[in-house]
């Protein structure tokens, strides 16, 4: 797994929200095709690291981050660099599933279509089936793409956000707790897609769930009040993690 | 008399008072000899201390206001109708209108606004009979109220007991109150179909309704003066409603685009500084009473569009209807924007997050996501705003023209349904005249078609409003 | 080479959509300025036409109070006061200024310098002072409006005197005056303290300000407690079924049903039907009472809602009552959103004209009402009336009510918008 | 059992790679008891080293089995049939691999003998053993992967008669040495060899035992079987 | 533990929302000072079931509920039974912690004060410290009892919102999810508390996560589209389940 | 280690229990071996069938705790160190049963021996193989309480000196064998009697293994040592 150059690469991202730091300078390197998962304890500063990835912090006002993250060799917070293209190439799945109130074909045709990725109705046809089809969901509403997306059961909604995003081809989806408001079975669901996802996404997952971590991620790390004190193969962190505080919080105790 | 009255009145309240602490004793001294006679299995007080005083404060306290309403709601009818009676006795006069001038005549008379020389001395003589008829009616209410007062205290303090679910039945009180309160609602609305309907057949007797919806001339003064029925066709209210139209889309046509944008503005764009300064401005725009805004109209805004229609060579009335319509169009904005603003801010922050997460700039996730998203809101609040726009009366009383013009031409003088109802009420009123009737049959048509354009918008934020949880 | 065009397709689409996002928002900033430009016009036009109505051009005279006109221990006697005149007293007095001017035109034209409420004016400090009667004193007392604006510049005296309300000669009378240095401008506090009057300049705004209070009094102690008792009912207790969904359909008409038509309402209803009187604040505030009602029952039942079921089941779970619920939970937690719609309600009710106009409350009323069922008008009214009246002192007088009058809103409207931003919660 | 596939279908990949790894370990361990006791039987030594290295290759199965294990508990959080199957697995790969071992030491010790010329009465007893426990073995492992509860029971039964045979085996080879002192040479290694193989049948009836138990959830309750007289026999 | 008689004892308790069934007839015997956990799929009814229990589906216009709920020796659902006394004896914790929007103490001390429990300061003192001691909650807010509650961090909410419901001196504690909306450590806490109220009340906790049944309960059961499927010592649902469909669920595939 | 609380403590009350009954376990099986080769060396056959009856107690204590780590796993879903715990647990639990199926089988064997009024001259070798068996258990036994892997190591190097003493033993037991035929009718018994404390050994050696693993979170890289020589003794 090594082999490969990191997809992200984060050195020292610090972000401050009112000058109060919430990430006390963040290193982790993320490779291709893995299923990277953060977590750790409430407040730790989970979602804020995610959030810097694709510039989501940019839209809250006192938010402010400094230090350098690379995705593939483009520093993200490069002023040169176009947030709206950025965010094609990193797509983001959030907690509480957010279909447009929509068509079914107008969610996933959304992105490609204010991207300009086609303007051909065929070429659209084609890329929503695609999208569909590898979220998952095609089976399930091929009969039905005008209907409301909202008239869908949580977890299918959940998975239509994920066909959403990935409908503009990113290269990273970032997915912040994406299972946390949906029952066991759709979120069994929704891991599974992860996990074959992965073949073509590098992810960044955060989770509350160590449990849901263990299922599919391939790294975890660790965060403690804004430090990741651990990052490394989900296998050792699980089983013989380096870290007492991963140890502690890993074994439930108090972390 | 009026010393008489305030004791009263203090007693209405003190008697409650009294009731609660007698109940709240009460029940304190039976739990003390229950648990002394009882020894080994006390018994247990079903509801707390307190709810045994309200109940029967509530039982002291209501019955009697009950009895007050309905003497302050029909003792006036019955005592003018006796006085009628009287009299009509008193001078062989049947006519009821100047039965009743005699009535009024009286009234001022017993108040001291009018001298005696001005009245009849027929009618001074029932001065004195409607003297003691108000002593009577007084003491009449004073005795029944305090009666039924003590009659409650008396039949709610045999049921206090430690057993005595004081609470359940209070709530029961409380609630049936509650539910006489909401049917005010009703009854107001019931209200006004029923005075306005009667009062609007009456017209139509006179009046074919054909005629009236369909007519497109309106003249009611001259039916007036000439002392006729009316008969001679000059209430067609056509010119009135294409007035309000016109009034109405012009207004609508200067507030929905700058309402709407600057609630989108203030919403998605604005720092939080601005938002902050401008949402509260904006409310307090949307205070500004009508009749300052009819104000602007008539001695700002008119005479500015005159002056510089001239320059360009346009002829403007002075009371033109673009006036109207513009400055009703500027009370509208602040309605508009701060529905928008409500229905924008409802959409959920996680659908722009959606958006943006995808790449989209803020004016695509806006109009492609959250507008859409809004647009039921949005569309009901117009059609609020339309309603509100054609019902309303000072801007266009103040600066639209009371003559009757059918045209299409805003720069001309028009009239709305409003206007003329203000003109033919205000001043004095005959209530058989096809004048004053005139206006009830317009005041119904407003109403209805408010209604229609209410139950419109309520209709598409229940179709087709968004359910995100 | 393709992957060149095609990137450079990208970005044109791109710079596309940056320009889509530009023209947006300025049409949003433009939308804001014009608005905020309007309202700035209209506030700011208001308070330029309204600032000559709030001080008055005084002319000081030295009057002599003989003790023949009246004795000391009288002046509470309001009849024998009333027999003196001292309208005759203060144009006499005036006229000495001028002893120069001796025919009937003159002496006309000097008497009418004066407000004819002057001779007031004159009583009103004799029954303060009841000491100066039978000396000389200097008294401050009002000129007429014509003379007012001229002294403001409002009158131009270039016109010729044809065209012009104050003659020739009486600008050499106010000249003189001025020469003297007898006049001075003061705060017009009259239009505070005195009701409405025929003469522009002595028209104040207190009887309707008393009747606004008389009538929102009433509005206030009919609507706010329906108001609240029925949301209750209809939000915490009635089940939901069609009779429910029908009061709630028909409470949101009823808020949006044309105000004229609620004047219509108690025209029929309560005038003509239950006979209560014509122009009192009773009526007044009964109908400015129902329509208020669906404001405050709307806002009410959206401040109970917005208290979040987690409470009541908090509460019901430890065994409370469902209206113990209501009363210890729900209702203080909604209280600052009920006062805000019923502050808001009252506000829109203290600034209404239309109905009140149907049930009379746009009398001619100098007196200040004194209960509810007296003869009345309200602010709003009295700006209506005011605008009507084509005198041009009349114009200053409307903009300087209207001031008040929003000062008045603007602080309800402020005080709601201070309530709901203090209690605001998020659960 | 529950035969249906579970929603994360790693947890069925990381099954399915256990029990692949579980059916290479059983096979190898089967292939090394084969080939140590033929070696004895044919008198061939020459495999006897390859045998011994490759019990290196068990004992690598077994760490890698157990931190699959440690890993399959630690990440997927097995429970009720899942959880029985992986720590009987746990188990199992334990017991083959001190079957490998035991495999080991035989051809540890059929190298000493077939150092010497001497030669046993006893072989075909020891080559009846082998196949016997080597069919065991095989049952088991099947019965294993399918989870048979009954073919595991009959396992438990046919090691009864492996004792028995042992416990002959063991007398005749103390009579071979009492008769023929030099016998002394192999005799002792040969009564390892024999109660090797008898301790192999033991460990695969643990086997079958736990086969057992993941079927039923609860442990056989009859008393394991126990024929094996060997330790009692009071010699001649 | 089955000397004793049951607690609550439910027999063919049958809930209908709008004449659909919601549950089907649910046999259950709790034993006293035994938690009881009721898991199983999203909508199987294990809240509907647990709200039977206080009468809390009371509330709910379109619900009817049929059968026979029995605690000790009250009939539950006898017309004659007075709620607001029998939700004294039953009390109620919910998904989201729900203090009142009042003080620490009059949170605590608003049960005991409707019921009339006592009129008297002390005692009222007294109450309201015994049951902040109870819920592990008394050394954390000892010295503030008069700050708002909605200050606490949600762990302590949902603490103080268990010492609000057992202030009544209540012999049943209903939970409906009462963790879903912590964090890992708040939850724990939480977990340890029920461990530690057992002692002295019957528990009914209905949850999302097998592991929190697995750790808390004494016994539990798996609903499945209205029904009982099992009930059992939690040890023998999580080990060795009788049913097949407890199967399936229990140990993550489809149920 | 980790030295905290679990924020559930019936998880450390769980862990508690499972290390007592590991403890209890330990004990009994040391017990029951000291017992079985002292009977041989005091001559005393009156223990014996006690030994024999009592490891059924050994049997049912890993019956248990078996059930208690399934338990623990289904119902906790232990992590790391807890995981390896238990895992631990499970393996040395087996270990400790099989250390109390020798010492019964020893005092089988012992029952036959001292039968006959025969003597060896190995005695006091054995002696001290079981008395160095014994202190490896008993240091064992707490290195496990402790996680001592410093003591594990230890005992791992300590078995290289009774796996040579068996070796010597085995030799010994042969020529005693050679030279007097009488001896045979214990000789074999003695054999194994040495070889089930030299695989006692190599168990404790294991169970040390598994305290390496418990601290280490990996298994003792180095080869697991191997001086037992007697399966490779060509006997003279
Ligand atoms: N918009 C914001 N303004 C101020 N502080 C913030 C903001 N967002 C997050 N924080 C603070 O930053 C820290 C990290 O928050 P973050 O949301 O990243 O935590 P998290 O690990 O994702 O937690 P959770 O598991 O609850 O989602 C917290 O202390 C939080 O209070
Ligand atoms: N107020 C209600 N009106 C109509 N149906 C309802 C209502 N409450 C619950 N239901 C239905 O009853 C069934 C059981 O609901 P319940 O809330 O008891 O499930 P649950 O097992 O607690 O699920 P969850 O785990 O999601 O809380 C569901 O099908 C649900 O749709
Ligand atoms: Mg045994
Ligand atoms: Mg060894
Ligand atoms: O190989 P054993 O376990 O029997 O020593």
């Amino acid at each position: 797994m090594m082999l490969s150059t990191p997809k992200i690469k984060s050195s020292g991202i610090i972000v401050e929200y009112d000058g109060k730091r919430a990430l006390h300078g963040i290193d982790l390197d993320i490779y291709p095709n893995e299923v990277a998962a953060l977590i750790g304890p409430s407040g730790c500063g989970k979602s804020t690291f995610l959030r810097c990835i694709n510039r989501m912090n940019d839209v809250i006002d006192n938010c402010k981050v400094s230090g350098r993250l690379m995705i593939d060799d483009t520093d993200v917070y490069d002023p040169e660099i176009d947030v709206v293209e950025l965010r094609a190439r990193v797509g983001m799945v959030f907690q509480k599933p957010n279909p447009f109130p929509k068509s079914i074909y107008d969610n996933v045709a959304y992105g490609p279509r204010i991207h300009g990725l086609t303007e051909n109705k065929d070429d659209m046809d084609r890329i929503v089936k695609k999208s569909l089809k590898r979220a998952g969901l095609w089976d399930e509403v091929s009969e039905r793409l005008d209907d409301k997306a909202l008239g869908l059961s949580g977890g299918q909604q959940q998975r239509l956000c994920i066909a959403r995003a990935i409908a503009v081809n990113p290269d990273i989806l970032l997915m912040d707790e994406p299972c946390s408001a949906l029952d066991p079975i759709a979120t069994s669901i929704i891991e599974e897609l992860i996990n074959e996802l992965r073949e073509r996404f590098t992810i960044v997952i955060v989770t509350h769930s160590m449990q849901q971590a263990a299922r599919v991620s391939q790294k975890t790390g660790y965060f403690h009040l804004g430090n990741v004190i651990e990052f490394g193969e989900t296998n050792d962190i699980f089983t013989r993690p380096q870290n007492e505080q991963t140890e502690a919080y890993i074994s439930g105790r108090i972390g | 008399m009026e010393l008489i009255g305030l004791m009263f009145l203090a007693l209405i309240f003190l008697m409650p008072l009294g009731a609660n602490i007698y109940g709240r004793t009460r029940i304190r001294k039976l739990m003390i000899t229950s648990a002394q006679t009882q020894s080994e299995e006390s018994v247990k007080q079903h509801s707390l201390t307190a709810f045994h005083g309200l109940f029967m404060s509530m039982y002291v306290l209501l019955p009697a206001l009950v009895i007050i309403l309905c003497w302050l709601a029909f003792a006036p009818m019955v005592i003018s109708s006796l006085l009628v009676s009287e009299i009509s006795r008193l001078t062989g006069e049947t006519d009821p209108r100047l039965l009743s001038i005699f009535v009024s005549k009286l009234e001022a008379l017993y108040e001291g606004v009018l001298k005696a020389e001005f009245v009849e001395p027929e009618v001074r003589q029932a001065l004195g009979y409607y003297g003691a008829l108000i002593i009577r009616a007084n003491i009449f209410l004073y005795v029944v109220t305090i009666a039924t007062a003590i009659a409650g205290f008396v039949i709610s303090a045999r049921h206090i007991s430690p057993r005595f679910a004081a609470r359940d039945k209070f709530e029961v009180i409380i609630k049936r109150l509650m539910q006489l309160a909401s049917g005010v609602a009703i009854l107001t609305t019931i209200g006004i179909i029923l005075s306005l309907a009667f009062e609007a057949s009456r017209f139509f007797d006179v009046i074919p309704i054909r005629e009236f919806l369909f007519g497109t001339h309106w003249s009611p003064q001259i039916a007036i003066r000439e002392g006729q029925a009316g008969g001679s066709g000059a209430f067609g209210a056509i010119p009135l409603f294409a007035g309000t139209l016109m009034i109405t889309f012009i207004a609508m046509l200067l507030a929905v685009p700058i309402g709407l944008m600057s609630a989108v503005y203030l919403s998605e764009y604005a720092s939080k500084r601005l938002r902050n300064i401008a949402k509260p401005a904006i409310e307090l725009l949307a205070g500004i009473p009508t009749v300052v805004y009819g104000f602007f109209a008539a001695l700002f805004v008119a005479p500015f569009l005159r002056n510089n229609g001239s320059v360009i060579g346009l002829e403007l009335s002075s009371e033109s209807a673009l006036a109207a319509g513009l400055v009703m169009g500027i009370m509208i904005i602040p309605f508009i924007s701060s529905l928008s603003d409500d229905v924008i801010n409802s959409v959920p922050q996680n659908l722009r997050d959606g958006a943006s997460a995808l790449g989209a700039t803020q004016a695509e996730t806006i109009t492609q996501v959250i507008l859409p998203a809004a647009l039921p809101g949005i569309v009901s609040a117009i059609l609020l705003a339309i309603s509100r726009a054609i019902g309303e009366t000072m801007i266009v009383v103040m600066a639209a023209g009371v003559a009757a013009n059918l045209t299409a031409n805003p720069f001309e003088s028009v009239t709305t349904v409003t206007v003329q109802i203000v003109m033919l009420l205000v001043g004095d009123q005959e209530f058989d005249s096809a004048k004053t009737l005139a206006a009830f049959a317009l005041g119904l048509v407003l109403f209805f078609v408010t209604l229609m354009l209410n139950i419109l918008a309520l209709y598409i934020v229940r179709k087709y409003k968004e359910q995100y949880d | 080479m393709t992957d060149q065009a095609t990137q450079t397709a990208q970005s044109k689409h791109l710079k596309k959509r940056y320009r889509a996002e530009k023209r947006f928002k300025f049409f949003g900033l433009a939308a804001i300025c014009s608005a905020a430009g309007i309202l700035l016009v209209l506030l700011g036009g208001l308070t330029q036409m309204s600032i000559p109505a709030f001080t008055h051009h005084y002319v000081t005279l030295d009057i002599a109070i003989p003790e023949t006109t009246i004795q000391a221990e009288q002046v509470t006697d309001l009849a024998a006061m009333r027999k003196v005149n001292w309208r005759g007293m203060v144009r006499q007095s005036l006229r000495n200024e001028f002893p120069e001017v001796t025919d009937r035109r003159g002496k006309r034209a000097i008497g009418n310098l004066l407000s004819g409420g002057a001779g007031d004016a004159l009583r009103d400090k004799v029954l303060n002072y009841p000491t100066i009667i039978g000396s000389t004193v200097a008294v401050a007392l009002p000129l007429s409006d014509d003379v007012d604006l001229l002294l403001k510049d409002l009158i131009d005296r270039s016109l010729p005197e044809e065209n012009r309300v104050i003659s020739d000669r009486e600008l050499t009378f106010i000249d003189h005056l001025e020469a003297a240095d007898r006049i001075d401008r003061r705060i017009a506090w009259f239009l505070f303290t005195s009701g409405d009057s025929r003469e522009a300049e002595m028209a104040g705004l207190r009887s309707a300000a008393v009747g606004t209070l008389l009538t929102m009094l009433v509005t206030l102690l009919f609507s706010f407690p329906l108001g609240v008792m029925a949301a209750i009912y209809l939000e915490e207790i009635a089940p939901k079924n069609r009779l429910t969904d029908l009061i709630e359909v028909n409470i949101n008409n009823l808020a949006a049903v044309p105000s004229i038509v609620f004047g219509l309402l108690g025209l029929a209803v309560f005038i003509n039907f239950f006979h209560l009187p014509r122009s009192a604040p009773l009526v007044g505030g009964m109908v400015l009472a129902l329509m208020t009602l669906p404001t405050i029952i709307i806002a009410t039942r959206a401040a109970l809602a917005a208290v979040p079921p987690s409470i009541r089941e908090a509460a019901l779970g430890v065994g409370a009552s469902p209206i113990q619920v209501i009363f210890h939970h729900v209702l203080p937690l909604a209280m600052p959103g009920i006062l805000t719609g019923t502050i808001i309600g009252l506000a829109q009710a203290a600034g209404e004209t239309a109905p009140l106009l149907m049930i009379g409350m746009m009398a001619f009323i100098v007196d200040t009402p004194m209960w509810i069922d007296d003869k009345a008008t309200v602010l709003p009214a009295q700006i209506y009336m005011w605008a009507n009246n084509p005198e041009r002192a009349f114009q200053a007088k409307t903009a300087a009510g209207i001031i008040c009058l929003m000062v008045f809103l603007l602080l309800m409207n402020a005080l709601a918008i201070y309530l709901r931003k203090k209690y605001e919660k998020r659960w | 059992m529950v035969e249906k596939q579970h929603i994360v279908t790693a947890f069925d990949e990381d099954l399915a790679t256990l029990n692949d790894m579980m059916a290479r370990m059983g096979a190898l361990a089967e292939s090394q008891l084969f080939a140590s006791t033929e070696a004895l039987i044919t008198r061939n030594p020459s495999n006897l080293d390859d045998i011994i290295k490759r019990d290196k290759e068990l004992d690598d199965l077994e760490a890698l089995l157990n931190e699959k294990v440690i890993e399959i508990i630690a990440l997927r959080a097995p429970r009720a049939a899942d959880l029985r199957r992986v720590i009987v697995a746990l188990k199992v790969v334990s017991t083959l691999e001190r079957i490998g071992d035991l495999a080991k030491n035989i051809a540890k010790r059929n190298k000493v003998i077939l150092d010497t010329p001497l030669k046993t009465q006893m072989l075909p007893s020891i080559r009846t053993m082998t196949s016997m426990v080597l069919k065991m073995l095989n049952q088991t492992l099947d019965a294993y992967a399918e989870v048979d509860a009954v073919t595991a029971l009959d396992v438990m039964e046919a090691d009864i008669e492996v004792d028995k045979l042992n416990t002959v085996v063991f007398q005749s080879l103390i009579e071979e040495m009492s008769d023929d002192q030099e016998q002394l040479k192999i005799g002792p290694h040969l009564l390892f060899v024999a109660k090797n193989i008898e301790r192999i049948g033991d460990h695969i009836t643990g086997i079958a035992e736990q086969i057992y138990f993941l079927h039923h959830g609860e442990m056989p309750d009859q008393d394991r079987p126990k024929a094996d007289g060997s330790s009692t026999i009071a010699l001649s």
